[in-house]
């Protein structure tokens, strides 16, 4: 079983990374990108038989995001 | 050398050694380097390049990446093409592999840290006009100030590398000794510094600017000397 | 103006007492609206007003012949000579960086910068002070980490090597850590600049990042008392971007070469309030702002929140009508957003607009000026911990390897790894190769030594006399580096000023920097006040933290740990013995006590003997001051980085030799030295206290009759404990 | 539109924040846990009716990804 958690700055926190991708990208003549956003994500490989959610839900908050700027999100793949 | 030569450092946004750059060219070669800003569209015929190190653009992405969209790229890409001598620093070796003018890539150190140390370079490979006038398996005492200094080639990248005499730096310990103790980022085969197959690009991700004072080792006169040599 | 009501909760929310407020009605003599509220709140916070320290602060020696600017500007300076004159200021980052590690202390370094190159200095070395809790508290692991990182990555971006620092733990940390940064920059004496807002009708013009809702109210957390809640607060945490920084650095020092500016002051704490308030408050006029100019990174910003922000990387500056086509053209080329959004104005108000519409009016003067001051009631502590009396001392040998291999002794290489050190290329000693930085001036045969200190625990006991102790040891540290110690900053890190204990700690530990720095002729030019550092009302250990800096006059004064074999060791000053309170107590769970007397006539002598040896002769090979562990740990640092043994006899007179080790009397050091009749004959002149103790030989620290452990050994039980630890 | 780009390394490159992120689990105490991909994504924003699948596939291949060590992958959002 495949989790995957997408971690991303929640909304209003300045991501320097994603302005600077996205001057990149208009000054390289792309027009019609108005914006870009910028996250990472974790496959975690699960080898059990039991419903893991919950312990993913707790590693993602405690290791693999910081609550107070970041968002995460699981999905199972 | 005769007469005055031109020697050009092209400075991106973020750069931060193009002034240590410039004070050991400048002590080294006898040449005050001119400072080339990156949207430079024109670079007028110059002797010698260099690419200084820093985080060009913050180091966003991935390090050197955004820098090869900057026009002065451009105009690398096309003198390196004419045979004019480039060198590339640590960012500088980091832009100098996302353009594609020398193989692999520099990712994350193995133990994920910056690290800043003295370092200690093999010269594993002389034959090229940069270090011919360094003695073969001679050591150069640099320091290193990275995190994204680990040097990684598919195998058949590297073998390629190999049979073309085109790695010229390995870290190695005092004495010479090329092993994973003295492997400070994890770089394939203790890489540190490369040519390209026409052999007139060079990256290097120590500091030999940084070994020119007094204060430091004094190494990194030996390495501009011997560069002085070919222009 | 619109009408919100302000109500007594609203008003709580924003930190201000009901005095307070009876106070802005009457300066207003009106009733604020929101927006002049959150001003008022700010401003008057204790972060941006002092009002608990004040009092106290006045009273500190802030002048020299070498002082070109005190307290009350963006940070200090001093002359070094010849046109060259230092910038320096501390700045914490101490609640930030708790709730996220990285991008808090990131920051902190990032604003310190900003406070260096506002005044037109080019930053060339950073330091930093840090305290974390106990090392077995789960958060502290991360915390280092994340703190580490973040001080690491902004100024290795930035290009200015950090180059030293000091690191200790200490379980009253455990919810409220310290990050302290330190910047120190080189200007010509002749082109400072200062942030004193002049001429009617001139542009007030913003450059640097967008404003976005960072951390607004900022400036009110960092002066709050935590609770457990505050990890789920939202966020106010701001995010740094040190390649703004790096443009905003270069883009100002290209701008400063011609004199476009009439002042700059970079955006603090409390943002485009405090920064716009303190200019016009400096130069006695008014400003007028266009609040919708701000460029903004979020849409539908409310004055309010433009006026709060504490977004980073950005500056306010004043410049010459004439000169704005090139001012504008030189951010163009960095690539920076510069915008004009406002002017000066003769009214002596503060005079906000948004649309059109006047959104605040507020009297500039009258709001400084009476900015509450507290003279806080203060009480001591009732000592707990009675005399004990040892009868049977503990092992020396023993207690010397658990100090080597403990966290606060432990090299802290895998900290200054992490550091771009060399950058620059002036770098001649960073962290633990010399007892201060040592940072050459570039392109020129002087240098300077910095170092900071603080001992917390001698603080917890005797707050005067701890701060008296740190001052000194600063001192000390930079002698024994070569330096000629000329000024500090501080930064006062305090528990809550509203408990009579702790404001009992703050006054008597600013009464012992006044001392201390009076006998030493050793002015305070700059300095911060971080208090409310407490958690459920467990208070940190009182740390003033000091930061010095000296002059080397000549590179050849420049002095390190450095041993060379067959050369001798001797002691200068005088060996009392005082364990109480010192580490090797410490590590023996043995705490009680004070902490040892400071006599500043002999600290002045020893030091002015040994800065004469330094500079009149070539006899001392290299130098350490005794502070912490005594002499016996200083001898083993000396092993340890010059990688050599010594062989060393406790004189005959001393008959506890465990005293003699570990007793941490002030005002000595041990010195190297090559011609030891040359040492004695100047010490005999100057009547100073000197006693040779041995010589550097052989691979073994050797305690001759008492014990032995070889180099390696101690090498390896010293640099081991943070690898370990943060392995997992 | 939306398009989100994923950008990981390729097969064989050793991760050594994914390692180190694993390690930190398993010391941790979640078990069943094998194996741990880490990559990042892009959300790029664009304004414009034309179909931008090819100049967004040009933008991955030319600056969000590097091809000696990445892959990428498109989805449209
Ligand atoms: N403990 C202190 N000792 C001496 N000066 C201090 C102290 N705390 C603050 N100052 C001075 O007060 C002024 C305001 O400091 P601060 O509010 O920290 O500045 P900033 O707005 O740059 O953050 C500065 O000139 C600073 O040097
Ligand atoms: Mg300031």
């Amino acid at each position: 079983m495949i989790f995957r958690v997408y971690v991303n700055f929640k909304k209003g926190i300045l991501d320097p990374e994603a302005e600077a991708i996205k001057q990149t990208i208009t000054s390289m003549g792309y027009k019609p990108i108005t914006n870009i956003v910028k996250g990472k994500f974790f496959d975690i490989e699960v080898d059990t038989n039991q419903d893991y959610f919950s312990q993913i839900e707790k590693i993602s908050k405690d290791l693999l995001s910081n609550p107070v700027i970041e968002n995460f999100k699981i999905i199972k793949k | 050398m005769a007469g005055k030569k031109d020697i050009s450092i092209i400075i991106f946004p973020g750069s931060n050694c193009d002034r240590d750059l410039m004070v050991a060219i400048n002590k080294c070669m006898g040449v005050m380097p001119k400072l080339v800003w990156h949207k430079t569209y024109h670079i007028k015929k110059t002797d010698m390049i260099f690419l200084p190190g820093g985080f060009s653009f913050g180091d966003y992405l991935r390090a050197g990446t955004i820098a090869t969209k900057s026009p002065a790229t451009k105009e690398i890409i096309r003198l390196s093409k004419k045979g004019v001598p480039i060198i590339g620093i640590c960012n500088g070796f980091q832009i100098l592999t996302e353009c594609k003018l020398l193989d692999g890539a520099l990712i994350k150190n193995f133990g994920q840290l910056f690290k800043c140390k003295e370092t200690f370079l093999k010269v594993v490979n002389n034959k090229n006009k940069f270090l011919k006038n360094l003695n073969l398996n001679s050591i150069l005492n640099f320091p290193i100030a990275h995190s994204q200094g680990n040097f990684h080639i598919d195998e058949s990248g590297l073998k390629k590398l190999e049979d073309n005499n085109q790695i010229v730096f390995k870290y190695s310990s005092k004495l010479g000794k090329v092993d994973e103790f003295n492997n400070p980022n994890g770089s394939v085969k203790n890489i540190a510094g490369i040519i390209n197959k026409e052999k007139n690009v060079l990256g290097l991700m120590p500091h030999p600017e940084r070994a020119v004072e007094k204060n430091t080792s004094k190494d990194g006169i030996d390495f501009f000397k011997s560069i002085r040599e070919i222009i | 103006m619109k009408k919100e009501v302000i109500t007594s909760q609203l008003i709580k929310n924003h930190g201000l007492s009901d005095e307070e407020f009876s106070l802005i009605i009457k300066i207003l003599n009106r009733k604020p609206n929101l927006l002049e509220l959150g001003i008022f709140s700010v401003m008057w916070s204790e972060h941006c007003s002092y009002k608990s320290t004040k009092k106290w602060l006045k009273t500190l020696p802030t002048k020299g012949e070498r002082v070109i600017c005190g307290p009350g500007e963006n940070a200090g300076i001093i002359d070094i000579g010849n046109n060259d004159a230092i910038v320096f200021k501390m700045e914490s980052h101490n609640h930030p960086s708790f709730i996220e590690p990285y991008q808090g202390a990131a920051t902190g370094v990032g604003g310190i910068m900003r406070d260096v190159f506002t005044m037109g200095a080019r930053p060339i070395a950073n330091l930093n002070s840090l305290r974390f809790g106990d090392p077995s508290n789960p958060k502290t692991k991360n915390l280092l980490r994340g703190v580490v990182k973040g001080i690491g990555d902004y100024g290795n971006c930035v290009g200015i090597p950090t180059v030293g620092g000091e690191c200790f733990f200490n379980k009253s940390y455990n919810k409220n850590i310290l990050v302290n940064a330190m910047c120190v920059g080189l200007v010509n004496k002749k082109k400072i600049f200062y942030s004193i807002a002049k001429g009617i009708g001139n542009p007030i013009i913003y450059v640097g990042s967008k404003t976005g809702r960072d951390g607004i109210h900022g400036a009110t957390m960092a002066s709050a008392e935590f609770d457990t809640n505050s990890s789920n607060q939202r966020p106010q945490v701001q995010v740094g971007d040190p390649f703004i920084e790096k443009l905003l650095l270069e883009s100002c020092l290209e701008l400063m070469k011609n004199d476009s500016i009439i002042a700059i002051q970079d955006m603090g704490a409390a943002g485009l309030t405090s920064s716009s308030f303190e200019m016009a408050s400096k130069g006695n006029c008014g400003v007028k702002l266009f609040l919708d100019k701000v460029p903004c990174r979020e849409k539908n910003m409310i004055p309010y929140e433009i006026m709060l922000s504490e977004t980073q990387e950005r500056m306010l500056m004043i410049i010459k009508p004439d000169r704005k086509k090139q001012t504008f053209d030189i951010f163009k080329k960095w690539g920076l957003d510069a915008v004009e959004i406002g002017k000066i104005t003769d009214t002596g108000q503060m005079e906000l607009f948004f649309n059109n519409k006047q959104v605040a009016c507020l009297p500039i003067k009258p709001l400084a000026d009476s900015a509450p001051e507290y003279d806080r009631p203060s009480l001591k502590r009732k000592k707990k911990s009675p005399k004990i009396k040892i009868k049977l001392y503990p092992n020396p040998k023993e207690s010397l390897i658990k100090i080597l291999s403990s966290p606060n002794h432990s090299s802290k290489e895998w900290i200054y790894r992490q550091f771009d050190s060399s950058v620059m290329c002036d770098t001649i000693h960073s962290s633990e190769e010399s007892d201060a930085a040592v940072i050459r001036i570039h392109n020129t045969n002087k240098a300077i030594g910095i170092t900071c200190d603080c001992n917390p625990i001698f603080c917890k006991s005797d707050p005067k006399l701890g701060a008296e102790i740190s001052v000194a040891e600063s001192w000390r540290n930079l002698i024994a580096s070569g330096a000629n110690p000329i000024a500090i900053t501080d930064n006062l890190n305090f528990g809550n000023p509203e408990k009579k204990e702790v404001m009992y700690e703050i006054k008597e530990a600013i009464k012992g920097i006044k001392n201390a720095c009076t006998k030493l002729n050793y002015p305070v030019v700059s300095g911060n006040v971080s208090l409310y550092n407490e958690t459920n009302s467990n208070s940190i250990l009182p740390t003033p933290v000091i930061g010095g800096v000296g002059l080397i006059e000549k590179i050849s004064y420049v002095k390190s740990l450095k041993m060379k074999k067959g050369a001798k060791v001797f002691v200068i000053g005088k060996t009392s013995g005082h364990l109480e309170l010192s580490i090797f107590y410490q590590i023996n769970n043995l705490m009680h006590g004070s902490p040892p007397k400071i006599n500043f006539k002999n600290e002045i002598k020893n030091g002015n003997f040994l800065k004469k040896l330094i500079r009149q002769t070539k006899i001392i090979i290299g130098c350490h001051d005794v502070s912490e562990g005594g002499i016996c740990l200083a001898i083993s640092e000396l092993c340890i980085r010059s990688k050599m043994g010594v062989e060393i006899k406790i004189p005959e007179k001393y008959n506890n030799p465990v005293k003699w080790l570990f007793g941490e009397d002030q005002s000595r050091y041990i010195v190297i030295v090559d011609d030891e009749k040359q040492l004695k004959k100047i010490a005999k002149k100057d009547n100073i206290i000197v006693e040779e103790i041995g010589e550097v030989k052989g691979n073994s620290l050797n305690f001759k009759n008492l014990f032995q452990i070889s180099l390696d050994e101690i090498i390896k039980m010293n640099s081991s404990w943070f690898y370990n630890y943060l392995k997992k």
